[in-house]
């Protein structure tokens, strides 16, 4: 097999950053490494996790999404007025979802039906939502969510958070869905050469509202999962969480020209971030090293990309 | 002599555009260079424009060998060239286009607008056009872009002038005063390499000519005394064979029905209707509508009125998903952009079209898409060394067999094909025109446009001719001959006109 | 001609700010005051220097979000050269300093997109991640005050009856509408925008009008920061956060197309003066205090509703 | 056989107390957190705590804290240090609501969670070192106001941090209602966000003293909109017409004290609350400290008064020309 034909370089190069960074840590402080360690740090990513899924396939579409962490917060704050309201919980949740569902569709109409570039909209909107979330929560943060609730946030099954699990889940089905039915091609397609994948009969107006209600969708469930973690529903969460999710799914490979990507390497590019910022701050306790180990590893990790790989899927 | 190449080839991967050419051109002499799509024409030109670097071989001007692969250095010695393919900058207005990249400036950077705007009015009265100053050029006529895109070439105080089929798109007026100014020109002693499918505008203006065929050079001979004939013989390389064949054996019951079909401003009141097993050549010139027909007929375009009927049943209007799921398929003209998605393989862009109802239950069998693709390569002769190939690394001819087979793979009831052998090898076309007319006996309605009229004459049953948006005829195959579908083509004020001087 | 500009982008940015004025001016007439117009022409000034080098950026099909952490690093640097408490150095050799930094990281974006071909978007948003916590690193949790007269002079001084903020944004503003209409260089930085096989064709440079307009767009951030960061008497960390985001909202809204080729300084700078105006506009209806908390939501939905009325108009245009 | 008692009695005292001085005097680790990092006020904080660590000479003291004052951030710092068994964690909670459960959870793993400069909830810490309460301070800015103006009336107005920060609109609520009961002819016309940003609350001062133009004062109540409002004030030549209070650090408004535009700045002594928040630290870890103390001796900063689980800085200062050039912080 030649090289040029392996399609895996840019996981694997990654894969073998995660691991040699994870020895290093061994070597400088085991504790970090432990199962017990990993699992309650693990906490910390789930958001990020859980946006970098759909985001992954929006950049396959050659779109971009910068209104998620703003979609988040209103989510969270319509949950939390939901549930002062008087609803139970997980039917406020459950509002909160739709909520985040709608603001993504909003974004696929305005994108796939006005033809407005998915980078404008979506700065739009980034200060849109927020705006309303701070509008309709007039800044309180609302909290006292009960025990039942923050299981999402908190509980494990057999040792594995309940948030992981539900992350776990809907980027395994996520990499199946790209890579195992029609829609999931169509987005590559799409990504490509919308205008050809119209040509071929592929419904590419109707995949892109969807992409981005899901989008929002997801905005939703994390804003769930936030809320019962952190107890509290308030409208500044997830402030400059689009950058972190986009450069995840860059980090993973996928090109943000579009066209090629995939639910395995973001969930690698999200693992490298996650055990990057963890780790620096574990060892050293300046957050200011965190921003700049983290863009210089967004920055080589696409010049290694250019290095080791040609432009495949 | 002014340019020489020597042994001039290039070759993109494994694929060989261009092989071994030398020629020679003279300075004030008209120098033709023609040959079918796919000859090697444009890698040529590009060869000398410096755009792309040689693989062999080199180019050299007035005796001194000429840098390869710079753009700076053909223009630097000389070589100025209009392509073919849309080169104006459609954000910019005309006086830009035609100075951008060698404005004329004052203290060094500031632009010379005045000194610009004499120099472009001059230039395009030269032509016969007037300056339209300020409006982006996105807002000017197909024509007016043709204009400007010539004068720019023109304002380069060149001595070697490549024109990529200048006058495609051109009226006769705008024609003749194309032609006066090469005549200008090479009264000047500038040289100029013409490129065209217009066999009859060669004739009348060449001095010498230069056939190419499959990347290789065939002659390079005196233009006196040739004839059409001549010159298609050695671009086809065997003689014209007696073509086609008389009506469908057993013509069907009607499957496409279109009624006043209109779109403004590209076609008006557009009706015909075809039969199964039947197949329609759609003649005209470029900018007639035929591909503008045929992309409202498919649902990419909503018409302004008219109905579009297949087995009876009116379709809805600018729906492509909906024109499919009746079975009508487009091969479109522009391939590269529309028909196919070049980075993906060969596998996944032979099934994109029926991805949906290969999947199971919302799952893509693998198999089943693999078995498609492979029935399909057989049965196209798809040369490609496995379906994981991206389709890009194709041939022209092996990507045009994809986009068809993309379509087969449908079973499509309907089946428009434009311009399905444009850039395609003398060997792809045969194959090509074969399964068009094996389709077509197997009850498929065929609606074939293009430009090439040995092609409609070959393929078609019956033979509609548009121009400017409207059918201007229709000939039965028995009727046809070039000559006819020219006249019914042509602009009314005499077709031929631009090309005496 | 008159025609044509009217239909313009321009014009209808135009409009919508006239229209903004009229509105509020009718509402509050205290809002049409010289005053009023100098504060947010001072307030508007970084934004409108910034806003040149941008449009250029997205003239040429690419994007810049790196300026904000740029400009909190300038702010740093600058501060801890020029006070006493810090080095001291003379305000000449500082600005000088600064400049050629923010010139040299315009610079290494340019090069990250151009040599080493990674996505502008990308380059950009790793170097403003990265300099974002290099600011913080720089500033060390202190305030920096202290700036001497001569450099405050640049924020806060007059000369005539002009801020010294709105000369130099007026100045940059008009080096950069000629720059584009009627130089060369700006032909060919449109050219290349506009399409970027033609423009190899006519062997256009147009690695080096990348890098040229990355390193420009470095240079007037770290002009912006000279003109803005000594409007204060201290200064601290976070200066200039979020300031990309404005600029390239503004840019967007004054009709540059993210896919090159359109775009003009004049559209730019309209869209910086109009996202100025929402927030003082705001102030000035007096809505009372819980009209607030819907302040961001308001200017949300005035830019959603800028970019969506443009593009559907914009369609109907090509349609017709 | 009395005295073998009496001796093993002795000895085993003897060991316990020497046992309990080794574990009192262990070197511990304390984590201090707080709102944001980078700012100067918990900057100045930061010096004291290192003094106190320095002068005890057993304590590692931490201090780290989100740079852009994310109160998920800082819930993540509380759980890495539970997670590395850091001693005491001192946090000054900039959402309590967000980083109640992970300070709970810390408590739960036996980490000593104490809160300082802001307070969280009863449930999430054991004691609170208090300056002084949101109530106090924001009633302390409303009353700096009222002397400075003289006669307390006419329209006034705030600049927060922004329109989400926990701590000003917990400063906000005591301010509105000190204002409607002691100062009713004071009215309160406008709050603005300048989004953590200085120039944001220069330029939404001057907007605000245009569009209010009988405006007599400006609460800046983050050391981002202080500094801010008081030169947009001073920029409009309006020293001394429109008044600017509000909560900074001295060294950042000694200019505008002494040019006049600021009368009065309320803060209290940072580097003795970060001093006096190690020192309770160190005492917690030694069992030193415990429920139901009425004063607690604090190093170089002499006995302070414990009311409840509250450890009182008792110190608000309010700086003004007289006495600004004695602080440097």
């Amino acid at each position: 097999m030649k090289l040029g034909a392996y399609r895996y370089w840019h996981e694997t190069v990654l894969a073998a950053l995660i691991a040699a960074l994870m020895i290093g840590a061994a070597v400088v402080d085991p504790r970090f490494v432990s199962w017990k360690t990993q699992i309650a740090l693990s906490s910390h990513v789930w958001e990020l996790a859980l946006l970098a899924v759909p985001m992954t396939a929006i950049i396959i579409t050659a779109g971009i999404d910068l209104s998620v962490g703003s979609a988040m917060a209103l989510s969270a704050v319509v949950l939390g007025l939901a549930y002062q309201a008087g609803a139970n919980a997980w039917l406020a949740a459950a509002c909160g979802i739709v909520a985040g569902a709608l603001c993504g569709t909003f974004n696929g109409l305005a994108v796939a039906w006005l033809r407005v570039h998915p980078l404008i909209v979506t700065l739009a909107t980034l200060a849109a939502f927020r705006g309303v979330a701070e509008g309709i929560s007039l800044g309180r943060p609302i909290s006292g969510f009960p025990a039942s609730f923050t299981v999402l946030g908190l509980g494990t099954i057999a040792g594995v958070p309940i948030a992981g699990v539900i992350v776990a889940l809907i980027a395994t089905a996520a990499g199946l869905a790209l890579a195992r039915t029609p829609s999931g091609l169509s987005l590559y397609a799409i990504g490509h050469n919308p205008a050809a994948s119209r040509f071929s009969g592929l419904p590419v107006a109707r995949l892109t509202v969807a992409l981005y209600a899901l989008s929002g969708t997801c905005a939703g469930l994390a804003a769930a999962i936030y809320v019962a973690r952190r107890n509290t529903a308030k409208a500044d969460l997830g402030t400059g969480l689009e950058l972190d999710v986009i450069t995840a799914v860059v980090l993973g490979g996928t090109s943000i020209f579009g066209g090629s990507g995939r639910i395995i390497g973001t969930v690698l590019g999200v693992l490298a971030i996650h055990e990057t910022r963890e780790f620096v701050g574990w060892h050293w306790e300046h957050e200011e090293l965190n921003a700049i180990v983290v863009g210089v590893l967004l920055i080589a990790a696409v010049l290694l990309n250019r290095l080791f790989t040609r432009p495949t899927r | 002599m002014l340019l020489e190449t020597r042994d001039l080839g290039k070759s993109y991967g494994t694929v060989r555009a261009l092989i071994g050419v030398s020629v020679s051109i003279l300075a004030g002499e008209v120098h033709a260079l023609i040959g079918e799509n796919g000859a090697g024409k444009s890698t040529f030109i590009n060869l000398l424009a410096g755009v792309v670097h040689p693989s062999s071989g080199s180019i050299s001007i007035g005796g001194e060998v000429l840098e390869p692969g710079s753009v700076r250095a053909s223009e630097a010695a000389g070589i100025a060239v209009i392509h073919q393919e849309s080169t104006a900058f459609q954000h910019l207005d005309a006086l830009d286009n035609l100075f951008v990249g060698r404005e004329p400036r004052r203290w060094g950077c500031v632009l010379d607008r005045p000194r610009m705007r004499a120099e472009g009015r001059r230039l395009l009265a030269g032509l016969g056009e007037t300056l339209q100053e300020g409006r982006p050029l996105a807002e000017l006529s197909v024509a007016q872009r043709q204009m400007v895109a010539i004068a720019r070439a023109l304002s380069v105080r060149c001595r070697l002038l490549v024109l990529d089929e200048p006058t495609a798109s051109l009226s006769a007026r705008e024609c003749g005063a194309l032609f006066a100014a090469i005549r200008r020109l090479t009264a000047a002693g500038v040289a100029v390499l013409y490129v065209s499918h217009r066999l009859e505008e060669i004739l009348a203006l060449a001095d010498r000519v230069t056939v190419l065929r499959d990347g290789s050079h065939v002659e390079t001979r005196a233009a006196a005394g040739l004839s059409k004939d001549d010159l298609i013989r050695s671009m086809v390389g065997r003689e014209v064979q007696e073509h086609g064949h008389g009506a469908p054996s057993a013509p069907g019951a009607v499957r496409l029905a279109v009624r006043s079909l209109s779109r403004s401003p590209c076609f008006h009141e557009i009706s015909f209707e075809l039969r199964a097993g039947e197949i329609i050549g759609l003649a005209g010139l470029v900018g007639a509508g035929r591909s503008e027909v045929a992309a409202a007929v498919f649902g990419a375009d909503r018409p302004d009125a008219g109905s579009v009927l297949v087995d009876g049943r009116a379709l809805p209007p600018g729906d492509v998903r909906a024109a499919i799921a009746a079975g009508v398929a487009l091969v479109p003209e522009d391939r590269q952009h529309l028909g196919l998605v070049l980075p993906m393989t060969v596998g996944e862009n032979l099934v994109l079209a029926v991805l949906a109802s290969l999947a199971r239950g919302g799952v893509r069998r693998m198999s089943a898409e693999a078995a498609v693709a492979a029935e399909q390569m057989k049965a196209m002769a798809i040369k490609a060394d496995s379906p994981a190939v991206p389709v890009r690394t194709l041939s022209g001819g092996n990507q045009q067999k994809v986009a068809i087979g993309k379509w087969l793979a449908a079973h499509p009831r309907v089946l428009i094909l434009d311009e399905p052998t444009r850039g395609i090898d003398v060997g792809a076309r045969a194959e090509i025109y074969r399964l068009i007319r094996s389709l077509a006996a197997g009850g498929l309605a065929t609606l074939v446009i293009s430009s090439d009229l040995q092609e409609v004459l070959g393929l078609s049953h019956r033979i509609l001719v548009m121009r400017e948006g409207r059918i201007s005829g229709e000939l039965s195959r028995q009727d046809a001959t070039q000559e006819r579908i020219l006249a019914l083509a042509m602009p009314q004020e005499a077709a031929v006109a631009g090309v005496s001087p | 001609m008159t025609g044509a500009w009217l239909r313009s982008r321009e014009a209808g940015v135009a409009g919508l700010i006239l229209l903004t004025v009229a509105a509020v001016g009718t509402i509050n007439p205290r809002f049409l005051s010289v005053e009023n117009a100098r504060d947010i022409l001072i307030a508007a000034s970084p934004g409108l220097i910034v806003a040149c080098g941008a449009t250029l950026v997205i003239v040429l099909g690419e994007i810049d979000i790196s300026m904000g952490a740029l400009m909190g690093v300038c702010a740093a640097v600058l501060g801890k050269l020029v006070s006493a408490e810090h080095a001291g150095l003379p305000v000449w050799l500082a600005t000088l300093i600064v400049l050629s930094l923010a010139a040299g990281i315009g610079l290494i974006n340019g090069l990250l997109v151009t040599v080493a071909r990674v996505p502008s978007i990308i380059a950009t948003l790793g170097m403003l991640t990265i300099l974002t916590g290099v600011g913080d690193l720089l500033m060390a949790g202190e305030t920096i005050g202290g700036f001497p007269d001569s450099l405050r002079a640049f924020a806060i001084g007059h000369v005539g009856m002009l801020p010294m903020p709105v000369l130099v944004a007026l100045a940059c503003l008009a080096a950069f509408t000629v720059l584009t209409r009627e130089t060369a260089l700006g032909r060919r930085i449109y050219a290349v925008g506009s399409n970027a096989h033609a423009a190899r064709l006519a062997g256009l440079p147009a690695l080096r009008l990348k890098v040229l307009a990355f390193t420009l767009t470095g240079l007037l951030t770290g002009v912006a920061t000279l003109i803005s960061a000594p409007q204060l008497e201290v200064i601290e960390a976070g200066f200039g956060r979020q300031f990309e985001l404005f600029v390239v909202t503004a840019v967007v809204v004054g009709g540059a197309s993210m896919s090159g080729g359109a775009g003009s300084i004049a559209g730019s700078a309209l869209g910086v003066l109009l996202l100025s105006l929402v927030r003082t506009a705001l102030i000035f209806l007096q809505l009372g205090i819980g009209a607030t908390y819907w302040e961001r939501a308001i200017q949300g939905g005035f830019i959603l509703a800028a970019v969506l009325a443009d593009h559907v108009s914009r369609r109907r245009r090509v349609q017709r | 056989m009395r005295h073998l008692a009496v001796i093993l009695a002795v000895l085993t005292l003897a060991a316990s107390a020497a046992a309990v001085a080794a574990e009192a005097g262990a070197q511990i680790t304390v984590a201090l957190l707080p709102k944001k990092k980078g700012v100067a006020y918990f900057t100045s904080c930061a010096a004291g705590a290192e003094q106190a660590a320095k002068e005890l000479g057993n304590v590692t003291l931490i201090y780290d804290g989100p740079t852009d004052g994310s109160p998920e951030k800082a819930a993540a710092l509380i759980e890495k240090w539970t997670l590395k068994g850091v001693d005491v964690i001192a946090v000054s909670p900039n959402d309590p609501e967000v980083l109640a459960p992970a300070m709970q959870a810390a408590m739960a793993k036996g980490v000593k969670v104490i809160t300082w400069d802001a307070d969280g909830a009863a449930s999430s810490r054991s004691f609170f070192v208090n300056q002084a309460t949101g109530t106090q301070i924001g009633e302390a800015m409303v009353d700096a106001m009222a002397k400075d103006l003289g006669t307390p009336a006419g329209k006034v107005a705030i600049v927060t941090a922004t329109l989400t920060a926990a701590n000003q609109n917990a400063w906000i609520a005591a301010m509105k209602a000190h204002l409607a009961s002691a100062y009713p002819k004071m009215e309160l016309v406008a709050i603005k966000p300048c989004n953590e940003d200085q120039k944001v609350a220069f330029q939404v001062a001057q907007d605000l003293m245009k569009a209010y133009p009988d405006l007599v004062g400006i609460f800046g109540i983050s050391s981002v909109a202080f500094p801010g409002a008081a030169e947009a004030v001073k920029q409009a030549g309006r020293s001394g017409q429109v008044l600017v209070t509000g909560l900074a650090t001295p060294n950042a408004m000694k200019g505008y004290v002494k040019d006049g535009t600021v009368k009065s700045v309320v803060l209290w002594n940072t580097r003795d609350l970060g001093y006096l928040t190690v020192r309770v630290a160190r005492a917690l870890a030694d069992g030193v400290l415990i429920p139901g103390a009425t004063s607690f001796a604090a190093g170089s900063l002499g006995s302070k008064p414990v009311a409840g689980d509250a450890i009182l800085l008792n110190n608000l200062l309010v700086f003004t020309k007289a006495n600004i050039d004695q602080f440097d912080f």
